[in-house]
This record gives C-alpha cells, structure tokens and sequence, in this order.
C-alpha cells in the first residue's frame, strides 16, 4: 500500500488498521508506532503495510520480540509526553508482557497520585475462528476487564475499528484496541478523522422481544442470528458495546426496558468473560426488567483446539444464538 | 533429512490445496540441524522445539501419517488434531512439543533438565529455538537457572538469519550470538548448521558434558531457512542472490556430496518421496476428531 | 521451625504453609520445592521456615528472580514425572510468569491430546489488608478462573489451607494454591495427612433467610456478618467455595433452594471476578430460586491503594456485607 | 547522603513505632549510589528506581514532609498516600518512581529514554536496580532494546551482595554482574558504589555517552546494604564480620574523611538531623487522605 492508498474510504478491517494509523499519525506528530515485524514487512497479517514506507524508520520501528520491552517503551515514552501505539501481534502473546500490562501501564497513574497519564494504545489481533490453535487465538480481551486503570475496546466493524482506533490515540489513558483477526474481510467505508467515543455502545438492530449483546465475530453472528429469527416473528435488538471498559450499561438497560429478555453472546468460556460481568450487573441492577433469566452463549469450558471441526463447535454459532433465544424468548 | 524435506514439500501443497488451518512453518533448509543434534542423543533425552518443529519431530522418528493427521486437523494426529502445525509433540519419543510462544519452551526445557537431575537420572534436555528467540526473557531466565543449578540443558539456537521478517541486526546488537552464552558463564559455541555431521559432534560434546554434571551449553548453529517465514510469506525482503547462496550449500546436497554415491541417493530419495506420499494419502484419509474430543482433557 | 516443629498439630495459617508442604514431602519423594528466598531463609514471611534443614538443598531449592523459570521448571520437571511445589512470592508477581501460566501450563495437556499432564503446584500469596499496596495486593484468583486447564483453590482456614495443599499436591493437574497474607494469624488444627477434595465447597454455618458465599478475608467477615445479622433475626448460611475452579456450583444452588436470596462477597472488583461468574450462573441456573436480585458485595474498580484508610474502604467491610443482607431481605 | 540516612532512621523509628504499613526498605549504606549519580545528571533527566528508593527521590531533591506523608500514607504525600513506601515518585523532578515488582521499571527506564530520543531533546534515562535484578527477563529485553536502539539509558546495578537473603552467587552463575553488559554490545563497568565522586564520575561519562547517541551503559556499583531486606528481616544469614569491614566503608564516612573538616560535617549532621526531625512531625501531623481519593486517577 503506498501513500495514496490511503486516500481510499472503502477498505475492508484489515486495511483498516493501517488506514487508522496513519491518520493518527497524520494528525499528531508526537504519535508512533512500533511493534515486532510491523515496519519495512508490513506485519504479518499485513495489517500495516505501507506505513514504514510514509513515515519512515524514526516514526514507525521494528521491535525485537520482546514483548515486555515493547510495552514498558510505550508507557516510557508516554510519560515523556508522546503518544505511542504499540502492537502485540497476537493478543495472546500479550501474556509475556502480562506484567508490564497489568501492574504498570494499568496502575501508574493511580499509584503516582495522577501525577502521570500514559497515553499509550496497544492493540492486539484477537479471537478464535482461523485455525491458530489454542495459544494464538484466545479471547484476550477478557484478561483486562477486571484491571481497573485500562480503557478496552473491541470493534467490529470498519467504521468502529476506525473511529476507535482515533479515539483511542486521542484519549489521555492507556487503550487496548482488540482487532478480531477472524473479520478481516468485513467491509466498511471509514470517514477520514471520524470519532468512535470510547464508552459507547451501538445499537445494531431493534426489535421488541429479546436484546442481543455481542460484539466482533459474535456480533456479526447476532446479526445473521436476528435476521433469521425475524422470519419466525421474534424481533431482536442486537446491541455491540464496542468498548468493554467502561461498559456501556445504560445502552442495554434501555432495550431491557422493552424487551425484558437478555441473551448474551461471548466468544470464549463465561467465567471471568465480559459476558459474564453484564450479566451479574443486569441481574443484580434490572433484575425487575427481566422476565426470564438471562443467558450467556458462550464457548465451553476448553483452550481454543485447532482442528477444523472442532473449533467450530468451540465458538458459539448461530444456531447457538437462535436456540438460546428460542428458548429464552419461551421461557 | 530427505524424510523431512519430502514432508515439507508435501505440507507445501497441503497449503496449497487450502488444507492446513492457521499458520505452518517449514523447515527446509534446516534439516541438518534436526537430524543432527537428535543423532547425538539418546532416544530417552527429552526434547522441545518451536512451531517450525515438523523436522524436529520427524528426527526423532515419529510417524508422518500421524505428523501429517495432526497438521491437517484429523482424528489419529500426534495431538488428536487439537494442536496442530505449531504443536507436534510425540511424547513416547521424549518429544515435549513444539512451541508455539517464542522462548516459551525454554524455561520448560530447563524443567525438563531439573527433573532429570532431581530423580538422579542422566538424561539431557535439549531445546531448539530461533535467533530472534534470544531477546525475549524467557531465554534470559531459562539460561540463568540451567547455568545456576549445573541442569543438564543444551541450548541449540537454530541461526537462519531472520525473525520473522526482521534480520539479526534490526534485533540483536550483537551478531555471534553464542556470545551470550558468557553471561551465564557457560561455553557458547558455534556450529555449520548445514552440516549435519559438525552438529552431530558438536551436540555430542554438550551432550556429554551435560550428562556428567557439567551444567548446559549454548550452541549457534547457523543455517538458512530456504522458504519464507509462513505460509504468507514470499521472502521478498531477503537480499538478492543471499537465497541462491545457500542453496549451493543446501544439508541435503551437502550431505550427498559427502556420501558420494549418487545412485544410492537417489534410490533413497525415491523409496523415501515415495514413503511420505503414501503418508500423506493415509492422513487424508482419516475422519475429523470427533466433537466429544473438544471436552477432554482439559481439567480432571 | 526445627524438624520436631512439624509434629505440633495447632497451628495458625501461616505455620500451616510449611507444615502442608512438610507433609507432602514425606509423604512422596517426587514431591520438591523450589522458590525465592524460600530456603535457607524461610520465606519473606517465614511461611517455608524449616523446611530447607529438613529436606536440605536437594529438594528445597531457592531459585533466582526469574518468575518464567520457576513456572517453566515447575512444567518441565512435572513433564518428567515428578510433583513440584513452587512458590511465586506475591501472588501478583505472577504477571511476569503469566505466559507460563496461562498458556503453557494450563493447556499443555490438552494441546497435546492428553500426553502429558503436569501436576504443578503453585503458591501464591495473595490478597489485600495489610498496607502493600497496588502491586502486592491484588485478588489474583480472578486472573485464571477463565483459562481452562487450571485448579484454583483459595483456602481461608487451617485445615483447608492444609487439606487442600495435600490434595493439590497429589491432583494430576496444576493446581494454584491462593493463601492470603491477611490470614496468617488465624488458627486451627490440622491433621496429619487429612485431605480437603478439590471442588467441594463447605457450609460454614446454616440460616434459612440469606445465602453468603465468600472466600478468605471475606469469609471471615461474612461469618462476622452474620453472626450480627443473627440478632437482628436475619439467619444466614455461609458457604466457602474453597475450590474456585471447578466451582460447586451444586452446594450454593442447594441453600438457595431454602434461602432464596445470594449475596457474594468478593475481594476486589467485580468485573472479571468469580463472584461475577457465580452470580451469571445463578442468575442463569437458578433464576426461578430467586426472591431478589442477587447481590456482589465487592470492591470499586480501582487499584488497591495503598493509606490505610483508603485500603480500608477498598475492602467490603462487615458493615458492607450486614448493609447488602438486609437489604436483599428487605427486597 | 547525610539527609538521607536521618531520613532512613526516622523511618526505621516509624515502623518499629508501627506507622509504616506493608513492608519498607531502607538504603542505609547505598547513600553514596544514588547520590553520586543523581549529581551528575541535570534536573530534567527521567529517573527510576526500586522499591529501595528513599534515597535517590531525596537525592533529586524532593520534600521529605511528602516523603513521610507518603511513607505514612498521609494526604500531602507524594502519591497522595496511593502508592507508599515502595512507590515514592515525584514527577515534577523527573523522578519517574520507585518500582516495586523487580525488574519491571527497566523496560520503563527504556521507554523514557525512547521519548527523548523520538522527541529529539537530549534527556538521558537513568534507572538504578539491584544485583538480583539481573536475572529477569524484563532486564535482558530492556537491555537489549535499548542497545539496538542506541537509546539514552545509564543501567545502575547497585549490587548490595543479596536479593531479599539470597547471595548472588546463589542465583547468579557469574561474579562481575557488569559482564553481562558485553551480551548487548554496550559498555559495562563496575564502580566503588560507597565512593561518591568515583560514582559520580563514571555515571558522567555515560550520561555524556548517551546524550551524544553514543547508547546505553551499564554500570554496576559496588556497595552494601548496611540493614536488613525489609522492615521484618534481622539479616542473620550475613556471615560474621561482613557487616562491620563494611561499616568501615561507610560512605558518608569515606565522604566526610575526604572533606577532613570534621567541625563542618559535624554541623552538617545536626543541621540535617533537625530538619528531618522537623519534617517527621511535620509529616505526622497530616490527615489521612480523604476517602473521595479511593475513587480518583483510574482512567477518565
Ligand atoms: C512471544 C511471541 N512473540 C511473537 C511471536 C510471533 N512470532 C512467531 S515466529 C516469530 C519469529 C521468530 O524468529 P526466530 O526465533 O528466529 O525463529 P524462526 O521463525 O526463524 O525459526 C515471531 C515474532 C510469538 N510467537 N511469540
Ligand atoms: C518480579 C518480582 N519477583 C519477586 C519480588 C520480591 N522481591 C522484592 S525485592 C527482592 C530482592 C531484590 O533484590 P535486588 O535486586 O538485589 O535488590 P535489593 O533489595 O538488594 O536492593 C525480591 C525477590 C518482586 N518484588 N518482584
Ligand atoms: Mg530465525
Ligand atoms: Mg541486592
């Protein structure tokens, strides 16, 4: 992708991703990027391709695989008042930097009084559903819904993933961007400096009977799930929360308050999930709303297997989401 | 090492026809490297090495329909089809796994060399891994503790010259990286990695000085991958002419080249194109895990 | 604590650390023990005090500062058949060996189709109460409730502490063993060899109003709770999971049968917290068992911080848990 | 270094008098480290360093009233009584924290170094650390990465001879931890650490080093901690007369003999005794923070 490539506003997710960068980088001098592999080769997804060509070896860096190094060189250099964005390349891998995550970008602010503010985007490709097998394709962004000091967003769409790429490069705290590697070919038109307010979810699709909160490869199949339900006369609203840290709870609560029926759809096993999270703050702040109990489609209880067959029956399907809501919807 | 080149080759087309899931690595290019530390082990040393870890395995003499079931997802695969490419692991002949976490193994592999020691045996734990692999902390921890604790623990860097994309220099300050091996005062060597029987010695002598309590040694084998870093990956920022090079020193064309006998190569690279075809065909042939699979052993 | 030490059967928590391992280690001669400073000193907070004169330098070893190591060496010598006990120091140390935990421990077996299984166990010490601030305080247990392929267990008296330490000794699968530093002065009896099944929660006490399902710190402040409450004529059970993966799900849904109301007490913040999951499968499982919203009593989505008064209102407090029981019955 | 001491003992005072919650560790005996580099840097240069780190935040000059208060966890403390004796940080004099999870703040340090270098000014990125640091993963990647960046970063190991209790040669396979340096192509050298001026000095050359592009260094000096780990350790695994050949060497003994007016240090002494004494009460006479601050500085 060479420099006027990123003039074009109909890209699909992957290219997305470079397109978000560079428009960071366009706008703000004090944003750079680095990341293992991301610069003169374009990643390995190809994700950021072209970037190392506009901006140059100063502005975009190739990393050692040290991924510890990698994140603490990010919260170093937002101290000294830059805006790095960092690349994990596969979000799982974030598990060697765990510490530097968790302990220090996450707590820095909190532990110094506020005398510092980090921020730092990291983002990091996410999720099952290509075949990486269960060290490359975990649902990581559960890792972090419980670390208070951490922004978490998860988008979705091409629009999302580049109005919260900007977002979060503008935001003064720390912001892991998940990039679901299994949407690559999702398409979208990005509008050039374009928004997406971290905190906000996105009312998909309305409908009376049941609310359906997904997000990332799980939303898509809500969608594809509430579209089929529609022809049996069940109307579901789909809501993508799009940021899991701070949750959009207002959002589903409000459809609540029509449809009465929560299904939720999480890519991975319910304990510790954001799923699961919702779900006891809905049961516990609009247990009156619910006239059913709500439910969590989720994985089983399992790493991520490799074969075929069986990760198809590892990630919650569609079929999966309309059983549920059959029976939710019965209840 | 013909075994493994004529399994990498079949993986090839396996990616081709759109068969393997994820991420494959090969190894051609490498082989010696495989095939000659594993000659100078006994089959009861435990060994671990990365994703790209299909010429390791076949070293140790595992079975390639099984090899190939695992890389194709199928029931009968080395890891039941729950692993994958990055993971053959075939623990009946002390292969500990190919890891796919770089540096990841190497802690384990010192774990390895600690059980040994602990119940008194005198097995060798000998451990595979890339030169990007050696700025990553685990690498650090793992040769520390093996130096502090004496483990029997050989570490063999497998030197082609790139990370992924990146070559040494973009990563690494230093360029002998066996040089490293003096932080833990312990001996750091360098080896041909496209000579099998210079790798064979070589490990042998670690070998040997592990197994008498000597403690671990790290050994750079330099090599070249021939192909790119995975199945997307066309190599084009390899120099020109630097790929063309190491093919005139290709393990295999090399190890021929010793042996000198031109026909008796040939029959065995037919009788052995042969062997991995018909392993290949078997693995095609076997059914999908079945769906039960996916909740077993886990915990319990 | 010289070898004649380890025939005292009444002990507090902290004395029960080295008795459990003690006892495991004469028991089996697989079983070895290695840590930081757990040697020849005994432990930052002298919880391994003897163990090194009686078993010598072979099989209680101190390690260096290399958290990935003492994981990694714990995987691999459990690979070759023996039963490690490691000790990561401060629970939340284990984010610099989260790699090894997550993605190598926990899912070696199943990676592998079941060729290996590692029976690891790792201590951690964990928790918040005692002025170490952020990143020695935190609820670590929460960090594997969602990764597959791990035990948890988190021990709030002397005889599970004990029990359950043999039994995670002798469990074919990686165990992680929380012990909370806020508990060392608790005491109890142990008895020699006795083991607590992994998976089984007890009952603490049995009321007919209000379920309380709390762990460590705050099991002993729900017992404080209730034995208030029971003068105000609201009668609770207390039930301590003990075990937090594989979770007993089946004694909590049992009380709930009777008391219809569930309050869980839970250290640290919600999200991403085995209360939460707990809560999410109730609300699921035992929707129609419930009078009133089920409540989580936890702590804010911040940090722990350090000034005792802050750390005090981090924490739920009695008044907290009495505040919530009421006001679940009042419902 | 004067100041420093008074500071450590009225804290020694506070917790025997049980006001210090957690754990504290003092830096009596290391006074000479922090002081000495601390005085050749300029005031705008980002600073990290441990959990023992009392002494190079004094060294930067910042208030022991807040000192205490944080120490204390009083409001008006540096960290607004958040963070504690582990984590005293004062920003506004580019001290960037003491870090409490060992190794943690030298991929920081790296960073810090990473803003100057982007942003084109000319900081330099010092980070002190201890002898059993050098065996985490977090030091090798941070070392690393700083080399093959040429990153303005001086690495001050203050090698004390024990981690917690554990001697360095329990945990560590060699003897002159600077070697290590020679594994990222970068200078290391070893310093008397309770000699001010010769601390001073070398950190100069680095720093000069660094600001000029000229990379990273790392430095190990050469002291003793003259107490226990922390606030609960007797130190009784020190061998017999360990202790006392390096009281000999005191540093603010060696500084004072240097300076050979024995009326002027004596009245240094006092004068700072007094204002330490004063800054304790002072300390001690402030509120608790406020419980509206448990909910601040998350994120948003
Ligand atoms: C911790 C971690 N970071 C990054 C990666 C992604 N990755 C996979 S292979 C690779 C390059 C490894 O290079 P090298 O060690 O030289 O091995 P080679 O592929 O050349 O055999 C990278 C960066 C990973 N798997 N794990
Ligand atoms: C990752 C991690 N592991 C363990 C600890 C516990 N710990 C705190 S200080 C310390 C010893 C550090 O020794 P050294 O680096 O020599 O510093 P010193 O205390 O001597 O100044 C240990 C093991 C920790 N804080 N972080
Ligand atoms: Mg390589
Ligand atoms: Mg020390």
């Amino acid at each position: 992708m060479s420099a006027e490539k990123f003039t074009e506003n109909a890209l699909n997710y992957r290219q997305t991703i470079a397109r978000s960068i560079h428009d960071a980088m366009q706008a703000d001098p004090s944003v750079f990027f680095f990341g293992e592999d991301i610069g003169a080769a374009g990643g390995p997804f190809k994700t950021t391709a072209g970037l190392f060509d506009v901006f140059g070896p100063h502005r975009v860096r190739d990393t050692p695989i040290s991924e510890q190094a990698i994140v603490g060189a990010a919260i170093g250099a937002a101290a000294m008042g830059q805006r790095p964005i960092a690349e994990i390349m596969f979000a799982d891998f974030a598990a060697v930097a765990h510490d530097q995550i968790v302990n220090q970008l996450a707590k820095y602010r909190y532990m110094t009084g506020g005398q510092v503010r980090l921020p730092v985007t990291l983002r990091l490709s996410n999720g099952a559903g290509s075949g990486f097998a269960a060290q490359h394709s975990q649902p990581v962004e559960n890792w972090y819904i419980g670390v208070p000091g951490l922004k978490v967003v998860a988008p979705g769409t091409v629009e999302d993933l580049y109005g919260l790429m900007q977002a979060a490069v503008r935001d003064d705290d720390p912001v892991l961007v998940f990039e679901h590697k299994t949407l690559f070919s999702v398409k979208g038109t990005v509008t050039p400096g374009a928004v997406v307010p971290i905190g906000s979810a996105a009312v998909v699709r309305s409908g009376g009977d049941v609310t359906i909160v997904a997000a990332q490869l799980m939303r898509h199949r809500a969608v594809e799930a509430a579209a089929r339900l529609d022809d049996e006369g069940i109307h579901c609203t789909v809501i993508d929360p799009r940021t899991l840290v701070p949750f959009d709870d207002e959002t589903v609560l409000a459809s609540l308050r029509e449809t009465s029926r929560l299904v939720v759809v999480g890519e991975g096993p319910a304990d510790g999930s954001w799923g699961a999270a919702l779900v006891a703050r809905v049961a516990r702040h609009g247990f009156e709303l619910l006239d059913a109990a709500p439910r969590l489609v989720c994985s089983p209880f399992t790493p991520v297997p490799y074969a075929e067959s069986l990760e198809r029956a590892w990630l919650p399907s569609v079929d999966d989401i309309v059983a549920e809501v059959r029976s939710v919807v019965a209840y | 090492m013909v075994r493994i080149r004529e399994f990498e080759n079949g993986v090839g087309t396996l990616f081709h026809r759109n068969l393997v899931r994820g991420s494959t690595h090969l190894y051609n290019g490498q082989e010696a490297v495989a095939v000659g530390a594993v000659a100078a082990l006994r089959p009861t040393d435990p060994v671990t090495c990365t994703y790209r870890g299909h010429g390791v395995v076949l070293a140790r003499g595992s079975d390639p329909v099984a090899c190939y079931a695992e890389i194709l997802g199928r029931s009968g695969g080395l890891c039941g089809g729950k692993g994958g490419s990055m993971h053959l692991t075939d623990v009946s002949r002390a292969h500990y796994g190919s890891h796919a976490i770089v540096g990841a193994h190497l802690p384990i592999a010192v774990g390895l060399g600690l059980g040994a020691q602990y119940r008194g045996t005198d097995e060798v734990s000998l451990t595979f891994f890339g030169d990007g692999t050696v700025n990553i902390g685990a690498f650090h921890e793992a040769l520390n503790l093996a130096a502090v604790w004496s483990l029997p623990v050989v570490f063999v860097i497998e030197n082609n010259l790139y990370g992924e994309y990146s070559p040494v220099a973009a990563t690494t300050p230093i360029t002998r990286l066996a040089d490293r091996a003096a932080g833990y005062a312990m001996p750091g060597v360098q080896v041909d990695g496209n000579d099998v029987h210079a790798v064979r010695d070589i490990v042998a002598t670690a070998a040997e000085r592990a197994r008498g309590g000597g403690g671990p040694t790290l050994i750079e084998a330099l090599t070249y991958r021939q192909v790119g870093h995975s199945r997307s990956d066309p190599a084009t920022y390899r120099p020109e002419g630097e790929l063309d090079a190491w093919l005139e020193r290709d393990p295999i064309t090399l190890l021929e080249r010793f042996i000198g006998d031109a026909a008796a190569t040939a029959s065995v690279r037919e009788r052995v194109a042969a062997e991995i075809t018909a392993a290949l065909d078997a693995a095609l042939a076997l059914p999908e895990p079945d769906e039960a699979e996916l909740l077993t052993d886990v915990i319990g």
